[in-house]
């Protein structure tokens, strides 16, 4: 999906450094949202693409005009919707209640806190390398043009351009496919490496290297 | 209505209603435990952050059969301080070295080391660090500060993918009197993301 | 300037067919906006990159939350607050006197009038083909890639992708150098077919041809 | 603040109002005359639209040396109608076949032949027909009700330059007996666009 979060190489986001930029959050709201957003997922509560490909679903428009810890309340709300936790409705009709000052619910589950402590520290590789990788390091490949209307790893400011593979990371099911459910087989993941010449043309600083993971399914021989 | 109303007098605090609302409607369901959320917030609050990527760069500068293990085998490397988990599934350790400088980024989301960072600043989920970094990375580290002989190669790592990467700085000249606690101190979040030097 | 006006491919932004859709405009304020802005053009009352180029210069963000006609006075205003023609806080201290009630100023010029439609009704066509041009009808090219800070007329979406000539439209100055005043030299412009698979790779739809009108300097050899 | 308030009350108008203050600022400065505006949006109104654009096709249906001088020389060939003028300052007209449809967008701006079609339609300006037809072009003529047969090369053309396009459509069937009056009021804007057929 080519939306507004594949933003690499777009101009008129002003400068990196803004006030407050080096803290994660600012509000008590927002690492409690992006907590329930990982608590819904482990728990099961959602269902459909995950919360990082529901987000990339947002319009252009709300995707930009949202701030980040916004896009995770939507895309919680989005995968609860769908999954049928809650309703339509059913949030709007609370912020009523909260604004009316009614007290905030709480819930206790002990056992749920230590689950969620536990999951945070399980490690889930993804599968070595295989054998049988149809490229190896030092390979010439080429990023296949594409605009898929589902969800990518591959973004497009690397799609037509010949780049170098570095190593291989791994093997690893595409999610273009796993996204939505489709059966896909483990499939080689590479390093790869481009030069930025390759990528945006020449260009002000001096020739620079830009590396990025990609599934075999995005590649061809260069 | 005095939903509309709350919205129109205080916009800022909209967003907030809502989360708090998404919230207090799982907890009222007995969905999603409040002590849960709590847990999970504390967690990246106070036991997971740029001090666990502080005391590995730290080893590594101190322990060449550790930084050997740490580039070669990251996960196993991590795993023996005990920093695995969530978000660094996969990871790769990349060194900065007299002529290459490491930075990373996500410019499809805001995917982070976890494990050994905590949860990313502000600035490396805006907008244009994401558009930015990977198109004019010096003058991104120009605005950090940072001013990069112009012999040296910068590799923008971008990782959108599954793999989570660190950046292993250069251990600073001076440094050669200081034991790794002390070391530890001098590396930045920001020198382990690659926009700043310790 | 790859910024949110460069929208060619891009997923999320929901169906064309809408309520009003048809209509050039809907308020009456829209259509004199947009007479305002030639206006202001051919009188030199703005200063500094035109409209088109100006309103790309909107962020990303407000570029999409705008409507049409909002960044057509976005840009008026920008070019006449260049030039001083107008300073800041003007339009903003209008907007109170007219919202308090005030009668809205008139100033009445029937040769201005006049002169205007006289413009709109001028023909001021590029330069003929040149002989010399650098490619001709049936020749295979490839956009370069590049990452142009200020203005182009090369959409991101044709950068590294070969085509074939279709024909020399005629010749005509560098837009990415006019719009600052650069000096630049009329050179040839072609319209540049393209295999949609080759811009898109395979997609649903059979294969289609793109047509764009490139000048030479966006161009190489295939 | 009265403005303020005012923007809270009637987002709706806010623009409006901007759009009000400006002209009336420079009526106020004497630089802008109220009646040149008036005149400009008058002009798009009554005298120029897709009855200019609709004449040119009737004329080329009806008179293979017109259908060649427009195809070859496109702006003289609307001269001699009396269509030239601003955003017609390079005209190319592309016509139809019973193998090819033509359908026009210009994916960066708004670029529409104003001189023969007046000004676009919103949904010509809109995101996303500017994102979509350059990519997925059946799909969005399927939208406006046009089937077209899958052997038909479909030929978009992206007037994000100085050329402006008028689609030249098949004359249809059945219109053998009419003349070219008639003709022209089968001939609507979006013909000439190339998301419908006459």
């Amino acid at each position: 999906m080519d939306g507004a979060h594949d933003m690499g190489g777009m101009h008129g986001f002003g400068t990196v450094a803004q006030p407050g930029g080096e803290l994660p959050y600012h509000e008590d709201w927002e690492p409690r949202v992006f907590a329930l957003h990982l608590l819904t997922g482990f728990e099961g509560l959602g269902a459909g693409p995950g919360g990082r490909q529901t987000r990339e679903e947002m319009d252009p428009a709300s995707y930009l005009a949202a701030s980040y810890f916004e896009r995770w309340t939507w895309s919680a709300e989005q995968r609860m919707l769908r999954k049928g936790t809650i309703a339509h409705g059913e949030v709007e009709a609370m912020m009523e209640r909260l604004a009316a000052g009614e007290q905030v619910p709480v819930h206790a589950d002990p056992a749920m806190a230590e689950r969620m402590i536990g999951r945070l520290q399980r490690r889930a590789p993804m599968d070595p390398p295989p054998a049988d990788a149809r490229f190896g390091p030092g390979e010439r490949v080429r990023v296949r043009r594409m605009r898929p209307d589902g969800h990518t790893r591959c973004p497009r400011y690397v799609r037509g351009v010949a780049g170098t593979i570095e190593v291989v990371r791994g093997a690893d099911r595409l999610p273009d496919l796993t996204t939505y459910g489709a059966p896909a087989q483990p499939e080689p993941v590479y390093a790869v490496r481009f030069a930025s010449d390759d990528v945006w043309g020449p260009s002000r600083e001096p020739p620079f290297t830009i590396l990025l993971d990609l599934w075999d399914s995005y590649l061809e021989p260069a | 209505m005095s939903t509309e109303h709350h919205h129109h007098e205080r916009p800022a605090s909209a967003a907030a209603l809502r989360a708090q609302a998404l919230e207090a409607l799982l907890a009222e369901k007995g969905l999603v435990s409040t002590d849960a959320i709590d847990a999970v917030v504390t967690y990246y609050e106070q036991d997971v952050g740029p001090q666990n990527g502080a005391r590995v760069v730290a080893r590594a500068w101190v322990d060449d059969a550790y930084r050997e293990r740490l580039l070669e085998h990251p996960e196993a490397a991590l795993d023996e301080l005990g920093f695995g988990g969530m978000e660094g599934h996969n990871m790769a350790v990349v060194a900065n070295s007299e002529t290459v400088h490491n930075v990373v980024v996500c410019t499809l989301c805001s995917c982070y080391p976890w494990p050994v960072l905590g949860l990313p600043p502000s600035w490396y989920k805006s907008e244009p660090y994401r558009a930015r970094v990977v198109a004019e990375p010096r003058a991104v580290l120009r605005e950090f500060g940072l001013e990069l002989a112009g012999d040296v190669e910068v590799r923008v790592w971008d990782s959108s993918a599954e793999v989570r990467y660190l950046v292993l700085p250069l251990r600073p000249p001076g440094s050669e009197d200081l034991g790794e606690d002390e070391l530890a101190t001098l590396v930045t979040r920001d020198c382990m993301i690659g926009t700043a030097l310790p």
